[in-house]
């Protein structure tokens, strides 16, 4: 089976949906809900399987387009895909009380979305890289600006204006790889990168680490998140938290194990992303918007991965892959229920957890925040607790404090809302919430359960993933051959 | 003669960009960004790249003026 | 007159001052303007500098271009044909995210009357 | 009397900011010229000419990097699917053409000879400088001139959606056809031979990829451009 489907299907259909359009008005919807659950299909046998190829396109790598798939990089293609099937079939219950107009607009961002996001992820060209990083930026901007509200129009300029600005430093970066080392090829690249001045070397790691930076929203170029989490819409949000940003985050960390495999970059990275983990939590503790509030918590939760991925060893790298799953399937979790919240409640003030009257949204949204704190037996424990044994073991007892000092913070607010969501008072009627929703719902808190009490049932699979991704011998010798 | 000629077009370019940016009038201002897209169309033909000059004079020099002016008459258009 | 400006070297000398300064223009103006348009200009000015800076940078006087034509089909005397794909590819992406910034602006302008990035605050509650 | 022009502080320290980043790359740049390296384009210089094609930009953007001409007209449909949501459904016509008999007459004349122009330039991008992006925008542009000069004129947006559709099908399915038949995605599945070098009908899949890529390219530039004259029509 061939990988470049995970990518020429969602593209194919995106261009097609005019076509498709004539079918009725139903027909773009049920066919893309169709064919990503196809890819989903496809993500899950080739996961079962051991398979690990390179898929050519036009001539061969080193001076070509290539796409590498391994287990870490189906680990994230089937994440992905996931999240989006599943974002679709609940946008099909969703659609029946409030739709959005252009519905088939709306399925052509998500197809190129997923389309980009996954590739992203199999890329090995560097410039191709960049032609995918602005594919999934301008779909980001268009669903954040979808409603076309004063605000949503104003999150879609931040985000256009930033990531604007992001791609022109990516692009500095491409340019001086280029010309200092006369490749594209990720692999070639690395292995030539060693060789470069130190100064160049620099350069090229601070623009990739500015352009990347706007991305995988750190620190000092995370200003414009939370106003893009507000002003989007709930349902698009749990997308921008569990695909985009997880794009952009393997992507960077993927360049950043190839290009600087040691040293004092990543040291400076552990510290980046311990900060900004720590400036987000204490940003987020006066909020009293539940959107603005989750999005600092995103913000806190991408920076602790940021940290751990930076760590470049297995045990941390494994975490780093346990919270990704962990968050984005909570994060999506929550977004969704704040959506039918939303949707009923018309207001979103953290107080209206308080009227919130269903004990089934209030079940998940529980174990959803729980597994984001990492209490033990949800699924954020294990990536936490791997996280900070890794740093007590590399000696990193600094971050080690900002880390567990930055969880207690997030602790406290998200106390805070399990209080407000437990509290006896005015109740509203009951929220009803459509089947479909509810298993969804429900198949998503049975995966943060059992990746929780069984953690050792994925281990050897986040084992040999963390390894993969940290083996650039072999990636670089898949790629070019004996070169 | 060739060298000559980058400087000069080089140095025409950033004059205009900064008179561009730092224009009072959008309408003015933009007009000189049509100026900068046609002297990097003169630079990329100098550079042996007559692709990318074809490229840049329609699209940077021409499409994305015509936009930027047509904006400009879309955000006048209810003063 | 000006023959040591057509040493390789120093063509390489001036189109890295030239274009850096022109990115420098952008980025000024991208730090110090507020009205949407300008800003989009800023970004568009930024994206020049890079492309010249890269092909003027590849560039080699000695070459042609990479085009077979009667009298140039010397291969090995031709310039490198994928910095001007890349930039092809580029300055069509540029010139997508830069519209579609401006309709964003304008429908933003006809919903609040608001032109300048500083006065964006539906979020401040 | 002098007035006393004083800069505020933030242009000062925009000034100071900008500078100072641009200084110290400028620094960073001038230490080290890249020397005249192997590049990967030399090597691709020598696999185009075996692929019948005499402008190595467009067996380069087509074929060799064709994937990311493929992502490139994702981003453009994108693009013009955003711009059409954005200034979609609100009154219509905002700018109102005065147009006198001189440009009328002119743009009729002119309109054929742009797009003459652009299919030319679309079609012979393998053979000389142009393809389908330069002719796409061309043919665009003309459509331009007819929106500015002729008040009613307006492309059937049905028409733009089909062009766009089928050529963007088109591109995804010629690389599928790659794929099954040549195992490779894009791969050149059309007899491609040297010796036809320099013909109209030369170099494979690659000046039908090109024409493909310049219907997609006209059709998305002309309703970008039409969605920004007229605003209305496009749902």
């Amino acid at each position: 089976m061939s990988s470049i489907l995970f990518i020429a299907l969602p593209l194919l259909f995106g261009f097609s949906t005019p076509i498709l359009n004539k079918f009725g008005k139903n027909a773009v919807v049920y066919s893309s809900t169709s064919m990503q659950a196809f890819l989903l299909y496809l993500a899950f046998t080739l996961l079962s399987g051991n398979s690990s190829h390179i898929e050519v396109i036009s001539i061969a790598p080193p001076l070509g387009i290539s796409f590498v798939l391994n287990s870490v990089s189906l680990l994230f293609v089937a994440l992905f895909t996931l999240m989006m099937t599943l974002f679709s079939l609940y946008y099909l219950s969703h659609r029946k009380t409030k739709p959005y107009k252009n519905e088939t607009k709306f399925f052509i961002l998500l197809n190129m979305l997923l389309a980009a996001s996954i590739g992203l992820v199999l890329s090995s060209d560097i410039f191709n890289i960049y032609v995918f990083f602005e594919i999934a930026g301008i779909s980001a901007y268009i669903l954040s600006s979808y409603e076309k509200t004063p605000s949503a129009l104003e999150a879609g300029l931040k985000y256009l204006i930033t990531g604007a600005v992001a791609s022109l430093f990516l692009v500095f970066a491409i340019v001086l790889i280029y010309m200092n080392l006369g490749s594209l090829n990720l692999a070639v690249i690395a292995q030539g990168f060693e060789t470069l001045a130190f100064n160049t070397k620099l350069l090229i790691s601070v623009l990739l680490l500015i352009g990347f930076g706007f991305k995988v929203e750190i620190f000092p170029l995370n200003f414009w998140v939370v106003d893009v989490y507000e002003g989007s819409s709930t349902l698009v949000n749990s997308l921008f938290s569990s695909i985009v940003v997880k794009a952009y985050l393997f992507v960077f960390f993927h360049i950043v194990y190839l290009f600087l495999p040691s040293g004092e970059f990543s040291v400076f990275l552990i510290y980046l992303g311990a900060l900004s983990m720590l400036a987000a939590e204490i940003a987020g503790l006066r909020q009293t918007n539940l959107k603005r509030l989750f999005a600092y918590s995103s913000l806190g939760q991408v920076a602790l991965i940021f940290t751990a991925f930076a760590m470049q060893n297995i045990d941390a790298v494994q975490a780093a892959l346990f919270i990704v799953v962990a968050h984005s399937i909570a994060k999506f979790i929550i977004f969704l229920a704040l959506t039918n919240i939303e949707k009923e409640y018309k207001s979103m003030d953290i107080t209206r957890l308080k009227e919130l009257n269903s004990p089934f949204l209030r079940a998940m949204m529980l174990i959803a925040m729980l597994s984001l704190l990492g209490i033990p037996l949800f699924a954020g424990f294990i990536g936490k607790f791997l996280v900070l044994k890794s740093l007590a073991v590399s000696g990193f007892i600094g971050v080690l404090v900002l880390i567990i000092i930055a969880s207690l913070l997030e602790s406290v607010y998200y106390f805070k809302l399990i209080g407000f969501m437990f509290t006896k008072g005015e109740k509203r009627e009951v929220l009803k919430i459509d089947f479909i929703q509810k298993l969804i719902f429900i198949i998503l808190s049975f995966a943060l359960l059992l990746i929780g009490i069984v953690p050792f049932f994925f281990s050897g699979f986040s084992h040999e993933s963390a390894s993969i991704m940290l083996d650039n011998a072999s990636y670089i010798l898949n790629l070019v051959g004996g070169r | 003669m060739i060298g000559f000629t980058i400087l000069l077009t080089f140095f025409g370019i950033i004059i205009v960009a900064f008179a561009s940016i730092t224009q009072k009038k959008l309408a003015d201002s933009i007009i000189l960004f049509m100026g900068v897209g046609l002297g990097s169309v003169v630079l990329f033909f100098i550079f042996n790249a007559p692709d990318v000059a074809l490229t840049e004079a329609v699209i940077g020099a021409g499409i994305s003026s015509l936009i930027f002016l047509m904006a400009l008459k879309h955000l006048k258009a209810e003063v | 007159m000006f023959e040591y400006l057509n040493q390789a070297e120093v063509i390489k000398y001036i189109v890295t001052i030239g274009s850096m300064t022109l990115f420098f223009v952008g980025l000024f103006g991208l730090l110090t303007q507020k009205h949407f348009i300008k800003i989009f200009i800023s970004i568009a000015t930024m994206e020049t500098a890079l492309f010249l800076f890269f092909i003027g940078n590849m560039f080699n006087k000695d070459f042609t271009a990479p085009i077979i034509s009667e009298g140039f089909t010397d291969i090995a005397k031709m310039n490198d044909p994928i910095p001007h794909a890349m930039i092809l590819t580029a300055i069509v992406i540029g010139m997508a995210v830069l519209a579609l910034g401006v309709s964003m602006s304008i429908e933003y302008y006809k919903l609040t009357g608001n032109t300048e990035i500083d006065k964006m605050n539906e979020m401040r509650h | 009397m002098s007035i006393k022009r004083t800069l505020p502080t933030s242009v000062l320290s925009g000034f100071a900011l900008s500078g100072a980043f641009v200084l110290t790359i400028l620094q960073l740049l001038l230490q080290n010229i890249p020397k005249d390296i192997d590049r990967a384009g030399d090597s691709l210089l020598q696999l185009n000419a075996s692929e019948g094609v005499a402008n190595a930009v467009t067996t380069v953007v087509v074929y060799f990097r064709g994937f990311d001409t493929l992502g490139e007209i994702a981003v453009l449909f994108i693009a013009a699917l955003g711009i059409g949501l954005m200034l979609g459904e609100n009154e219509r016509c905002v700018i109102k053409a005065q147009s006198n008999f001189m440009l009328h007459t002119g743009a009729k004349l002119l309109f054929p000879i742009i797009t003459l122009y652009g299919v030319y330039v679309m079609s012979y991008g393998h053979l000389s400088p142009g393809g389908g992006f330069q002719g796409g925008v061309i043919i665009a542009s003309g459509i331009l001139l007819l929106l500015i000069s002729h008040r009613d004129f307006e492309v059937p947006h049905s028409f733009i959606v089909w062009l766009e559709t089928l050529a963007g099908v088109a591109y995804v399915l010629i690389g599928l056809i790659g794929l099954l038949t040549l195992d490779v995605f894009l791969g050149n599945f059309l007899p491609h031979d040297v010796s036809q070098m320099g013909l109209l009908l030369s170099g494979g899949i690659i000046p039908i990829i090109y024409i493909i890529v310049g219907i997609k390219v006209g059709s998305e530039m002309s309703a970008i451009v039409q969605s920004l004259i007229k605003r209305g029509d496009n749902v």
